[in-house]
C-alpha cells in the first residue's frame, strides 16, 4: 500500500465538564491513503465524530483537551494538524481536508443562496470573481447530479430536498479538490433510496478525485457497501480494526460480533428472535479500569482470572491486518464467533 | 427693592429670558390675565390706555397714561369713564391707533367662545344686559349679535380720539381695570380670532418676529414705534428672546454658573437651590428677595358634607404646622411670613391686622395639636357628623397640585394633622387641571391650596373674588354657610362705594369676618426671589405685577 | 453518571454560578428587608412617618454632611420633610416590590394563559387573540397611562375597590398588566405552538386526555423555565417603570413612599444633597443588577444545552 | 386469519397547506393519505413502509383519530369509528394505543415515569387492582425496567429505556391494537434489537395487534406478518412478508428492497442496485396517473394518465401497477 | 408582494380606525369635563357652555368621532363668523391651546422625535450589538461581565436620572452644549453640527436605556448560533473566524433583532417623553405630555396617540417585510 495520506497517532480527546472529564476518544490511531475508504462504525456517542472533528481542528480549543498527533502527508511536507497553529489548520480546511455532516437540513446557512455558499468556499482558494464562483458552483452541482444546476444555484437551502442538500454539501466539500474527505454520517437522515443515490455518488467522486475518504456511520450495511477498511469504536476507543471482509466474516471482537448478529437483515427470514447485546454502553466519565465492554460481553467469563475487570485490553494485532482490543485469544474468539454470520438463515 | 444701581442704562444687545413653561399663557391682549405675562407684553409688545408706573417700590402701583393722555375721567358717579387717545401712536403696520381700535379690542372680550381665559371686567362692568343663563346679550364682534347694545355702552367721539365707557354700576377705580390689556386696542382688520394669540399686532417698541410654543419667542424692534409718543418704555435691548420649556434643573444650572450672563430667570430658582444662591457672596449682585403681591393659603370648604363646622375648621387652623411647610419651601427668609389676613399689607389702605386666628394665644407656628384636639373634641358634640367625617374613614381631603414640593408638603401636613386626630387624605391634581378642578364645588375636597393677589390696590379685587359665590375664586364653599347671606350683602354694598376710606374700613371688617369664620387656613404673606445673569442691568421688582420691572432691564 | 432530577441539576448548575448566587442573595436580602421593614426600623429606632424636622436646617436641608448620615439615621434624612431615609427606602420598597411583583406575576400569568390558548388551539382562536394583542400593542402605553391614570383612579375609588394610593396601585398594576401581557403571550404562543407538535402532547391525546388536561398538565409545566426567566427580567423593568411614572406624577403619591417617589424627588436635590440621590440610585442599580444576573443564572441553569456550548 | 381489529376503507387525510411565514395563506392541500385500504387482524402485525413523507405517520395517527379523516371509513372491532367525536372516542382509547418514534420527544420531560405511565389511569378514572403504584410497577417490570425507578424523570434513562417507558404507557390500558410509529428508528443499533424482541414478546403474551410503521425494511421484514408499501399517500403493494420480500411485483417495492444495505460485503459487492432517479414529488402536487411515474424506470405513457387500480394479483397480494415486475 | 402589502395596509387602517374609536370612547367616559378644565380663571356656567361649543364637545361622542374622521379626509372648520378657522385635510383638529391646526403642530414635532429616534436607534444598535458580540466571544470572562454590568447600569437607572446626570455632569459641565440653545431646531441639512450637538446627548440617554436588551439578545443569539451546524460547515470550509462571525453568525443571530428593534423604534417615535423633557426637545413626547398634564388638549392627545399607534402598526408591517427580505424561508409565497 502507498504511504497513507492521514496518519492519526494516539489521539485523545476529552471534554472537561462539571461532572468530570468526558473521555470522548482515547488512544485513537488509524490512517487512510488516497483513493481508499476507511469506515468508522460504532453506536451513538462512541467518539466517532469527536476524533474526526479533532483532525479537522473544529473543536473549541479552549474547551477541549486534545493530545496525540494527526499527520497530513501533503505534497509540501507533512503537517501535524493537532499541534499546528490554528491559522495553519484553517488553511488546510476545505483545500486539503474537507468534511460533510450528518444533517443536511441544518448544515447549510438558511440565509444565503446555494450558489453564494458554494462560491464562497471556492473563492477561498481560487482567484475569481463572484460570478466565476457561481459558475463553478453550477458545475459542481451538475457533477453531483442536480438537474438544472444553473438555475438552482440561485435558490436557497429550504427550496432543496434533503437528498439534494446532501449533494450540495458534497459539492461544497469537493469544490476545492480536497485530498481527504471526512463524511460524518452523510446518509443517516436520508431515505434508503436516496441513501443509495448518495453512496453511489460518493463512490464516483472518490474515483474521480482520488480522495482518501473516512466514512463515519453506525450502519453496518452502509459500511459493507462502500468501505475498504473498517474501524469499530466502542466507548471512545477503537476496539477492532481490519479490512472489510475480516470484520464481517472473521470478527475478532465480541462487540462487533454482537452487533452483526443483532441486526435484522432483509435477506434473511424474520420470525426468529434477534440476538441482542444486553445492557447499555457505559458513561464516558470516569471509565472504570478494565474493559469497558465487559459488562455486556457474553464471553467475559471465559477470560482467566479477573482480567477484564482489572486491566484494559490493548489494541493488538491478532491476525494479519486485523487488530482487536480483547483479552480473549484469537482461538477463543474464533470459536465464539457464530462463524458464518452471513450463512445462518440463508 | 434693590438692584437698579448707579450704572447708566445702556441700549442694545439681546436680553434672554428663560422659563420652564412651554409658552405664555396668552399673548392676545384680551386673553392676557397673568401678572408676568401682562407686564411682559405691556412692556414690550403692546400699549394700553393706562399702565402701571414703571418704577420700583410702592410708587410702581400708581397709574400713568400711556395710549391715553390721561388716566381716565369719571363722571356720572363713576358710571361713565372717558379716555382720550394720544396722537401719533401707530400700529406695527404704520397705521394710527384709533378709538375704534380700542372699542373693537374691548368688544372681543364678549366673544366668549373664542376669547377665553381673559379677565371678565368688561363683562361685569359695562352696561350691557345679560341673558338668563348669565351670558351677555352681546356675543362679540365675530357673531355681532347684540352689537347695538355694545355700541351704546362703548362710544367713540367724532374725531375717533376719545373713548367713553358706560358702566352698569359705579366703579370708582375703573381706570385700574382699564390697565389690563383686555381694555387695549386691536385693529379689526388684523384680528385673526383665536390665532391672534400667537401674533398680536405690536404697538409697543418690539414686534414678535417668531413665536413657537415649547420653543422661543423672539422680539425685534418695531420701526413704527416712536419713542416720542411713549413716556413709559425706554426699550433698551435690541432683541428680547424668551426660551420656553427648559428643565428647571437646567435653568438653575444656568443661573448658578452664570453661563448665559444676559439672562433673566422668569421662574425663580427651585427652593432647594435658593439657599445656596442667596447664601454665597458670589451671587450677591444677581439676586433679589422681595415681598410678592400674593397671599397663600388653603381654602377651607365649608359647604355641607365638607368642613361645615366652625370648630373643625378652627381645629384644622391650629393643628397646621405652618413652620415646617415654610421651611420646606425655603424657610421664612425665602418663602414668607405667617400672616393674618387675606389682604396683604402692601394694599396699605385696606389692610389692618386682624384679631384672633394667628394672634390667638393658642396659635403656634409649628402647630398646636393639643389645642386642635380639644377643639375637635368639642366638635364631637357640636357637630358630630363633621367630626365623624374628618376623624373617621372618610377623612379630611386636601387638594394639592401634583408636584414634588407638594408631595413633600403632604408628608408634613399628614404628620401635623394626624397628631390632632384628623385622618388626612390627599388629592393630587395635575398642575394644569388644578384650579379648574378645585373651583368646581362638586370636585373640591375639604381644603384646597391656593394663592391670590389683588388685581390692583383695592381689596375689591380680593374680598369679592375670594368669598363671593360668583366672585371667581371662592374656594371656601361659603355660600352654603348660613352666615353667608349677610356677609354677601355687605360685600356688594362695599363694592359700590365710591368713598374710598369708607370702603377700606368696610374691607377690613369683612376680612376680619372671613378670618373669624376660618374660611381659609393660616395665610402666608409670601416672598419671591429674582435672579438674573451678570450682564443684566436695571433689575428691580415691579410690585403690582409681581415680577421684574421689565421696562428698566437692559444688557450691560 | 449520578442521576438527578432536572431540578437538582438546575440547582447544581445555578449554585456553581457564583455571580448568580451572590445576586440571588442580594435580591433575597432586599426582599427580606422589605418584608421585615417594621422590625428593622424598630431596631434602628426610626419611624417612616415621623418627620424628624430637628435633623433639618432652617431651610429644610439635612443637618450634616452626606445627607445627615448619623447613628440615629444610618442613611441620613430626607431633605424637606425630614423623614428617615432608611425607613423611607425600606417602606418604599414594600410598595415598589409589591407593584413590580404583582405586575410581573399577573402579566406573565395572563400572558401565559392567553399565549397557551392561542398556541394550543391555533386557527381562529389564535387569529383573534393575535389581532387583539396587536391592537393593544398599538396603543402608546406610557402615554395612555399618563393620560388615563387620574380619571381611572377616581373610577376605582368610586367603585370602592380601593382608596387613595391603594387605588393608584390598582390602576398602575392594571395598566402594566394590560400593556404587559401581549409581549409574553407572543413568546408563550410560539413555544406552545411548537410544544403542541411534540409527541408527548399527541401521546396524551391518544390516551384521551382533555384539552384542559393537556394545557395544564402537559404544556404548562414546560413553560415554567421561560416564565421564571421572564419574571426575573421583568421585575426590574417594572421597578423602574414605577419610578418613571412616579416621576411623571401618575404613580403612588406622598405621603406614602416608593423608590420611584424618592428618586424623582431626589433629582431636584442633585446639587444640594447629592447623597439623597446617590443612595437610592445605587440601591436601584444594585437590585436591578442582582435580578438580571440572577435571571441569567436561572436561564443558564435551566437551559439543558448550556453545558455543551 | 381471524376477524379484524382494524379495517380501513378508502382512508383519506388531506391537510390544507399554508405558504408559511408572514405571507401565510391557504395554498392547496397535501394529500398525505389518499385512499388507503388496509386490515389488521387480531394478534397480527402489519408493517407499513415507504419513504419519508409518504404518509405512514398520518395513517397511524388517523387510525387513532388523532387526525380527523378527510374521507373513507375506519372500523375498529367492526364498529365504524370514523364519525365518533372526541368524547365518544374516549372509551375506545383504552383499546388502541400508540408508540412513538422519538423516545426523547414523546415523554414529557417534566413528568416522572410514574406520572407518565399512570396518566392513562388518571384520564380514564380507572382504579386498578392493587393500586396505581403497583400497576405501574408491574408494567415497568413487564417492559424490562427497574420498578423502583418510578420516580425518575425521562432524561435519566437511555433511549432504549425511554422507548420502554413509552411502551409501558401504551400497554397500561391493555389495548388490542397498538400503532407503533417507527418505534426503533431513533435507537442505537445494539439497543434496537432489545426493543424489537420486547415487542415480539408482548405480542405473544397479550395477543396484541400491531400496525408497525417503519422506513427500515429489515426491521419490518423481521417483525411483520404482512407488509404494506406506500408511496405518496397511496398503497402500492401489499402482501405477506415472505411473499413481498421474495417476490416484489411493484417497481417501487423492488427499488426499495434493492436499496436496503445488507451488512455483508460479499453480498453487497454482488448486488445489482436499482438507483431511483430524483426525489419524492411533492404531495401537494402529485403526478397525474400513477404517482410513481416520475421515478419509475418502466414508465410508459399510460402511467402518466391512468391511475392503476389496486388489484389482488394473487391471494393476499394486492398491487397497483400497470406494468408489474415479472413473476 | 404588492397584494400582501396592500392587504396589510388595509389592516393597518382598520386598526387605526379602531384605535381612534377606542380613544374617543375612553375619553368620553372619563369623569373629566374638558370644557370646564379649559374654561379659564373666571368661569361660570355660561362660559363653560360656550367653551364646550368652541371645543366641539357639545355633540355626542360618536358624532364627534364622525366629525374627526370627516376632518381627516376633508378638512375641518372651527369657530364662526369672522373668527372662523379652517384646518385643511388631513386635519387632526385644532388645538385651542396652541392656536394651530394639530396637523401643523405634529408636523413640527415629528422631525424632532424622528431625529431623536433615528439617532438613538443607531447608537443603541451599535452599542448593544458590539457589546453583545464582545460578551459572547468572551463568554464567562471579565469582558463579558463588564459589558453586561455596563449596559445593566445603563438600563436600571430610569431615564429621568440618567438623562439629568448626562445633561448636567457631561453636557453642561464641559460646555458641550449651550443651555440656552437647548431645544432650538437646527436643521440637519444646513447646520449638521448644531443638530448633532443638540441630539447627541438625548440620543445617548435613550441608547443607554435601550442597549441592554440588545446586548443580552445579541449575546445569547451569537452563542446559540455559534453552535449551529451551518457555522460548523463554514468553519470546515476554511473560513477565518472573522469572516464567519461577520458573514455567517451575525447575519443569522441579528435578524431576529429586527422584530424587537422595529417595535422599540416605533415606541420611541410614539414619544420619548422624559428624555425630550429633560433636553427640551420640542418633539412628540413633550407635546403629548403637555397636552395631557397641562393643557388637557384633546385633539393633540388624540393625534399623538393615533400617530404612535400608526407607528407601531406600520413598524410591524415593515419588520415583516424586512424579515421576508432577509430570511429567504419567509420569502416564498
Ligand atoms: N463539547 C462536548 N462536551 C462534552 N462532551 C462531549 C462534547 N462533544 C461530544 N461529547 C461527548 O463525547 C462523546 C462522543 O461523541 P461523538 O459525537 O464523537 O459520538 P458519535 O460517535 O459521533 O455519535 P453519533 O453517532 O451520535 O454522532 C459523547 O458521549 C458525547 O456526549
Ligand atoms: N399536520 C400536518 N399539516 C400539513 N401537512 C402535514 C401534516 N402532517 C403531515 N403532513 C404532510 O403529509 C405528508 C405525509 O406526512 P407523514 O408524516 O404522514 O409521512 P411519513 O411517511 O410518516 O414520513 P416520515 O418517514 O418522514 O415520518 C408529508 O408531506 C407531510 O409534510
Ligand atoms: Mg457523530
Ligand atoms: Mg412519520
Amino acid at each position: 500500500m502507498t504511504t497513507p495520506f492521514l496518519e492519526v497517532k494516539n489521539l485523545n480527546v476529552s471534554f472537561p465538564t462539571e461532572d468530570g472529564e468526558v473521555m470522548a476518544s482515547q488512544d485513537i490511531s488509524f490512517n487512510v491513503a488516497l483513493g481508499e475508504t476507511l469506515a468508522i462504525v460504532g453506536e451513538s456517542g462512541s467518539g466517532k465524530s469527536v476524533s474526526n472533528l479533532a483532525v479537522m481542528g473544529l473543536h473549541n480549543r479552549a474547551r477541549t483537551n486534545i493530545s496525540g498527533e494527526a499527520w497530513l502527508n501533503l505534497a509540501s511536507g507533512p503537517v501535524d494538524v493537532i499541534s499546528a497553529p490554528e491559522e495553519t489548520v484553517r488553511r488546510l480546511r476545505g483545500k486539503s481536508m474537507a468534511m460533510i455532516f450528518q444533517d443536511p437540513m441544518s448544515a447549510l446557512h438558511p440565509y444565503y443562496s446555494i450558489g453564494d455558499q458554494l462560491s464562497e468556499a471556492w473563492r477561498l482558494y481560487n482567484e475569481g470573481s463572484k460570478s466565476d464562483g457561481i459558475k463553478r458552483a453550477a458545475q459542481m452541482l451538475d457533477l453531483v447530479g442536480i438537474p438544472d444546476a444553473a438555475r438552482r444555484v440561485q435558490e436557497y437551502p429550504h427550496q432543496f430536498s434533503g437528498g439534494m442538500r446532501q449533494r450540495v454539501m458534497i459539492a461544497m466539500a469537493l469544490i476545492n479538490n480536497p485530498s481527504l474527505l471526512i463524511a460524518d454520517e452523510p446518509t443517516t437522515a436520508l431515505d434508503v433510496t436516496v441513501q443509495s443515490q448518495i453512496l453511489q455518488l460518493l463512490r464516483d467522486m472518490q474515483k474521480e478525485f482520488n480522495m482518501a475518504v473516512i466514512l463515519i456511520t453506525h450502519d453496518l450495511g452502509v459500511v459493507a457497501e462502500v468501505a475498504d477498511r473498517v474501524n469499530v469504536m466502542y466507548a471512545g476507543k477503537i476496539v477492532e480494526k481490519a479490512g472489510i471482509d475480516s470484520i464481517y466474516y472473521n470478527s475478532l471482537h465480541p462487540y462487533t460480533m454482537g452487533l452483526l448478529s443483532s441486526i435484522p437483515r432483509v435477506d434473511q427470514l424474520g420470525g426468529h428472535r434477534l440476538k441482542t447485546i444486553p445492557g447499555q454502553p457505559p458513561s464516558l466519565i470516569g471509565l472504570p479500569a478494565g474493559c469497558s465492554f465487559r459488562s455486556r460481553c457474553e464471553f467475559a467469563s471465559n477470560v482467566t482470572g479477573n482480567l477484564c475487570a482489572t486491566s484494559a485490553p490493548l489494541l493488538e494485532i491478532k491476525a494479519p491486518e486485523h487488530a482487536s482490543r480483547c483479552h480473549l485469544s484469537v482461538e477463543q474468539l474464533n470459536e465464539f464467533n457464530p462463524s458464518d454470520v452471513r450463512g445462518t438463515h440463508k | 427693592a434693590t438692584g437698579a444701581s448707579a450704572a447708566a442704562a445702556k441700549s442694545g444687545g439681546t436680553l434672554y429670558m428663560v422659563t420652564h413653561n412651554g409658552q405664555f399663557a396668552h399673548a392676545d391682549p384680551q386673553r392676557n390675565y397673568t401678572g408676568q405675562d401682562i407686564a411682559f407684553f405691556n412692556t414690550y409688545v403692546y400699549r394700553n390706555l393706562v399702565v402701571y408706573k414703571p418704577a420700583a417700590g410702592p410708587s410702581g402701583s400708581g397709574l400713568v397714561a400711556d395710549l391715553a393722555t390721561n388716566t381716565g375721567v369719571p363722571s356720572n358717579n363713576a358710571k361713565t369713564w372717558k379716555f382720550t387717545l394720544r396722537p401719533g401712536v401707530k400700529w406695527e403696520d404704520g397705521s394710527a391707533i384709533t378709538c375704534a381700535d380700542v372699542k373693537y379690542g374691548v368688544s372681543r372680550t364678549y366673544a366668549t367662545d373664542v376669547i377665553t381665559d381673559g379677565p371678565a371686567y368688561a363683562l361685569s362692568m359695562l352696561n350691557i344686559p345679560n341673558n338668563k343663563d348669565g351670558s351677555s346679550q352681546y356675543a362679540g364682534p365675530y357673531k355681532k349679535t347684540g352689537q347695538a347694545l355694545f355700541d351704546k355702552a362703548v362710544t367713540c367721539s367724532k374725531d375717533n380720539r376719545t373713548i367713553t365707557f358706560n358702566l352698569g354700576h359705579s366703579v370708582a377705580d375703573f381706570n385700574y381695570a382699564a390697565s389690563y390689556p383686555a381694555f387695549g386696542p386691536v385693529k379689526a382688520s388684523k384680528d385673526t380670532g383665536d390665532k391672534y394669540d400667537l401674533k398680536p399686532m405690536a404697538s409697543g417698541p418690539y414686534k414678535i418676529a417668531k413665536y413657537t410654543i415649547n420653543g422661543e419667542m423672539d422680539l425685534v424692534r418695531n420701526p413704527n414705534w416712536s419713542k416720542a409718543t411713549d413716556i413709559v418704555r425706554p426699550a433698551y435691548p435690541d432683541n428680547v428672546t424668551v426660551r420656553f420649556g427648559l428643565d428647571s434643573n437646567v435653568i438653575d444650572q444656568i443661573m448658578l454658573t452664570d453661563s448665559i450672563p444676559n439672562t433673566v430667570n422668569l421662574d425663580g430658582l427651585q427652593p432647594v437651590n435658593n439657599q445656596k444662591f442667596f447664601a454665597e457672596a458670589q451671587y450677591s449682585a444677581r439676586r433679589m428677595n422681595v415681598n410678592d403681591p400674593y397671599v397663600r393659603y388653603y381654602g377651607l370648604n365649608s359647604s355641607p358634607g365638607h368642613l361645615d363646622c366652625l370648630l373643625v375648621r378652627k381645629a384644622f387652623f391650629f393643628a397646621w404646622d405652618t413652620q415646617a411647610l415654610i421651611d420646606l419651601s425655603g424657610g421664612s427668609q425665602f418663602y414668607g411670613a405667617i400672616g393674618d389676613n387675606p389682604i396683604k399689607p402692601v394694599l396699605g389702605l385696606d389692610y389692618a391686622p386682624t384679631t384672633g386666628n394667628t394672634h390667638d394665644s393658642n396659635f403656634k407656628a409649628a402647630g398646636n395639636p393639643t389645642y386642635a384636639k380639644s377643639l375637635l373634641d368639642q366638635a364631637k358634640t357640636v357637630c358630630p357628623a363633621t367630626y365623624a367625617k374628618v376623624t373617621g374613614d372618610v377623612g379630611l381631603s386636601i387638594d394639592l397640585p401634583n408636584n414634588a414640593t407638594q408631595q413633600k408638603a403632604s408628608v408634613l401636613m399628614k404628620a401635623a394633622l394626624s397628631q390632632a386626630g384628623f385622618n388626612v387624605k390627599f388629592n393630587f391634581i395635575p398642575g394644569g387641571q388644578y384650579y379648574p378642578t378645585v373651583q368646581d364645588i362638586t370636585k373640591q375636597g375639604d381644603a384646597s391650596r391656593a394663592g391670590w393677589g389683588a388685581d390692583w390696590a383695592n381689596a375689591s379685587t380680593v374680598i369679592p373674588p375670594l368669598y363671593l359665590k360668583d366672585g371667581g375664586f371662592d374656594l371656601s364653599g361659603n355660600w352654603l354657610d348660613p352666615v353667608y347671606a349677610g356677609f354677601a350683602a355687605k360685600v356688594t354694598a362695599a363694592l359700590a362705594m365710591t368713598d374710598r376710606p369708607k370702603q377700606a374700613a368696610e374691607w377690613k371688617s369683612l376680612a376680619q369676618f372671613a378670618m373669624d369664620q376660618y374660611w381659609i387656613s393660616v395665610p402666608i404673606f409670601t416672598k419671591q426671589q429674582l435672579d438674573w445673569g451678570s450682564k443684566v442691568g436695571g433689575v428691580a421688582f415691579w410690585d403690582p405685577q409681581g415680577t421684574f420691572l421689565f421696562p428698566a432691564l437692559y444688557v450691560k | 453518571m449520578v442521576l438527578r432530577t432536572p431540578r437538582q441539576i438546575s440547582w447544581m448548575r445555578f449554585k456553581r454560578n457564583k455571580a448568580a448566587v451572590i445576586s440571588g442573595l442580594v435580591a433575597l436580602f432586599f426582599i427580606l428587608s422589605a418584608f421585615l421593614a417594621p422590625l428593622i426600623t424598630k431596631l434602628v429606632g426610626v419611624n417612616p412617618t415621623t418627620t424628624y424636622t430637628k435633623a433639618l436646617t432652617q431651610y429644610g436641608m439635612p443637618d450634616g454632611p452626606w445627607g445627615g448620615i448619623s447613628l440615629a439615621h444610618p442613611l441620613g434624612v430626607e431633605p424637606g420633610a425630614g423623614r428617615d431615609l432608611l425607613a423611607l427606602l425600606l417602606y418604599g420598597s414594600r410598595i415598589s416590590f409589591t407593584v413590580a411583583l404583582i405586575t410581573s406575576v399577573a402579566s406573565i400569568g395572563l400572558g401565559m394563559l392567553i399565549g397557551i390558548t392561542a398556541g394550543y388551539f391555533r386557527g381562529r382562536v389564535d387569529a383573534v387573540i393575535g389581532r387583539f394583542s396587536d391592537f393593544i400593542l398599538a396603543f402608546p402605553s406610557t402615554f395612555m397611562i399618563v393620560a388615563l391614570s387620574l380619571p381611572l383612579v377616581q373610577r376605582v375609588e368610586a367603585l370602592h375597590v380601593a382608596k387613595d394610593n391603594g387605588a393608584r396601585i390598582v390602576v398602575l398594576i392594571i395598566f402594566f398588566v394590560v400593556f404587559g401581557w401581549p409581549g409574553f403571550a407572543r413568546l408563550v404562543r410560539s413555544q406552545a405552538l411548537s410544544m403542541r407538535e411534540r409527541d408527548f402532547v399527541m401521546a396524551a391525546q391518544a390516551l384521551g386526555a382533555s384539552n384542559w388536561r393537556i394545557i395544564t398538565k402537559e404544556i404548562l409545566p414546560n413553560l415554567w423555565p421561560t416564565a421564571i426567566v421572564f419574571l426575573s427580567l421583568s421585575l426590574p423593568g417594572f421597578l423602574s417603570a414605577e419610578a418613571t411614572f412616579s416621576f411623571l406624577g401618575v404613580g403612588v403619591q406622598a405621603p406614602s413612599a416608593t423608590w420611584g417617589l424618592v428618586l424623582s424627588d431626589a433629582v431636584t436635590y442633585w446639587q444640594t444633597d447629592p447623597a439623597y440621590l446617590i443612595i437610592p440610585s445605587a440601591m436601584l442599580v444594585i437590585i436591578v443588577l442582582a435580578l438580571n444576573l440572577m435571571g441569567d443564572g436561572v436561564r443558564d441553569a435551566l437551559d439543558p444545552k448550556a453545558d455543551s456550548r | 386469519m381471524s376477524e379484524s381489529v382494524l379495517k380501513l376503507e378508502g382512508l383519506k387525510k388531506h391537510f390544507p397547506t399554508t405558504t408559511g411565514g408572514v405571507f401565510s395563506r391557504v395554498k392547496g392541500v397535501v394529500k398525505a393519505v389518499d385512499g388507503v385500504d388496509l386490515e389488521v387482524a387480531r394478534g397480527e402485525t402489519v408493517g407499513l413502509v415507504g419513504e419519508s413523507g409518504c404518509g405512514k405517520t398520518t395513517v397511524g395517527r388517523t387510525v387513532l383519530k388523532l387526525y380527523e379523516p378527510t374521507d373513507g371509513k375506519i372500523f375498529f372491532e367492526g364498529e365504524d369509528i370514523t364519525k365518533l367525536s372526541r368524547h365518544e372516542m374516549k372509551p375506545l382509547r383504552s383499546q388502541m394505543q400508540m408508540i412513538f418514534q422519538d423516545p426523547f420527544a414523546s415523554l414529557n420531560p417534566r413528568h416522572t415515569v410514574g406520572a407518565i405511565v399512570s396518566a392513562s389511569f388518571d384520564i380514564h378514572g380507572i382504579k386498578p387492582e392493587g393500586g396505581v403504584k403497583k400497576s405501574v410497577q408491574d408494567l415497568l417490570e413487564r417492559v424490562g425496567l427497574n420498578p423502583e425507578h418510578i420516580n425518575r424523570f425521562p432524561h435519566e434513562f437511555s433511549g432504549g429505556q425511554r422507548q420502554r417507558i413509552g411502551i409501558a404507557r401504551a400497554l397500561a390500558l391493555k389495548p388490542k391494537l397498538i400503532v407503533a410509529d417507527e418505534p426503533v428508528s431513533a435507537l442505537d443499533v445494539s439497543i434496537q434489537a432489545q426493543v424489537v424482541n420486547l415487542l415480539d414478546d408482548l405480542q405473544q403474551e397479550l395477543g396484541l395487534a400491531y400496525l408497525f410503521v417503519a422506513h427500515d425494511l429489515s426491521v419490518v421484514q423481521h417483525i411483520s406478518d404482512r407488509v404494506v408499501v406506500m408511496y405518496l399517500g397511496k398503497v402500492m403493494e401489499m402482501a405477506n412478508t415472505t411473499e413481498l420480500f421474495a417476490n416484489p411485483r411493484h417497481p417501487y417495492t423492488k427499488a426499495l428492497l434493492s436499496a436496503v444495505p445488507i451488512p455483508d460485503p460479499e453480498i453487497e459487492r454482488k448486488r445489482e442496485r436499482i438507483i431511483l432517479q430524483g426525489d419524492l414529488p411533492s404531495p401537494v402536487n402529485p403526478p397525474a396517473g400513477c404517482v410513481f411515474n416520475t421515478r419509475c424506470w418502466k414508465v410508459q405513457d399510460r402511467c402518466r394518465v391512468e391511475v392503476p387500480q389496486v388489484l389482488e394479483i394473487s391471494p393476499k397480494h394486492t398491487l397497483a401497477c400497470h406494468f408489474p415486475e415479472g413473476n | 408582494m404588492l397584494k400582501y402589502v396592500t392587504k396589510r395596509l388595509a389592516y393597518t387602517l382598520i386598526v387605526l380606525v379602531l384605535v381612534s374609536l377606542t380613544v374617543f370612547i375612553i375619553f368620553n367616559f372619563l369623569p373629566i369635563d374638558p370644557a370646564r378644565l379649559t374654561c379659564g380663571k373666571s368661569c361660570f356656567p355660561a362660559l363653560i357652555e360656550a367653551n364646550r361649543h368652541r371645543l366641539g364637545l357639545d355633540v355626542p361622542w360618536w358624532e364627534q368621532w364622525i366629525r374627526f374622521m370627516h376632518g381627516l379626509v376633508a378638512g375641518r372648520n372651527y369657530a364662526e363668523g369672522s373668527a372662523a378657522l379652517h384646518c385643511g385635510a388631513p386635519s387632526f383638529g385644532y388645538s385651542f391651546n396652541q392656536h394651530s391646526c394639530v396637523t401643523t403642530i405634529i408636523g413640527q414635532a415629528f422631525p424632532v422625535t424622528f431625529g431623536l429616534a433615528i439617532g438613538s436607534f443607531f447608537l443603541w444598535i451599535v452599542l448593544g450589538v458590539t457589546l453583545g458580540v464582545v460578551a459572547a466571544r468572551f463568554k464567562g470572562r471579565l469582558a463579558d461581565r463588564l459589558a453586561t454590568a455596563f449596559v445593566l447600569i445603563g438600563t436600571s437607572l430610569p431615564t429621568f436620572i440618567s438623562g439629568i446626570l448626562i445633561l448636567l455632569f457631561v453636557a453642561l459641565k464641559f460646555n458641550l452644549l449651550n443651555p440656552i440653545e437647548m431645544g432650538m431646531w437646527h436643521s440637519p441639512f444646513t447646520d449638521p453640527f448644531g443638530y448633532f450637538k443638540e441630539f447627541i446627548f438625548p440620543c445617548i440617554t435613550l441608547a443607554l436605556a435601550y442597549a441592554a436588551s440588545y446586548t443580552r439578545f445579541t449575546r445569547s443569539n451569537v452563542i446559540e448560533t455559534s453552535s449551529e451546524d451551518f457555522i460548523r460547515t463554514a468553519k470546515a470550509k476554511g473560513l477565518s473566524n472573522k469572516v464567519i462571525l461577520r458573514k455567517h453568525t451575525l447575519r443569522a443571530a441579528l435578524s431576529p433583532i429586527i422584530t424587537i428593534a422595529g417595535l422599540d423604534f416605533a415606541g420611541l417615535l410614539g414619544g420619548a417623553i422624559i428624555t425630550e423633557g429633560i433636553f427640551n426637545l420640542p418633539g412628540l413626547g413633550r407635546l403629548s405630555l403637555k397636552a395631557v398634564l397641562i393643557d388637557y388638549d384633546l385633539p393633540v392627545i388624540l393625534a399623538t396617540t393615533l400617530l404612535a399607534a400608526a407607528f407601531v402598526v406600520v413598524a410591524n408591517l415593515l419588520v415583516d417585510i424586512a424579515y421576508a427580505y432577509i430570511d429567504p424561508r419567509v420569502r416564498v409565497g
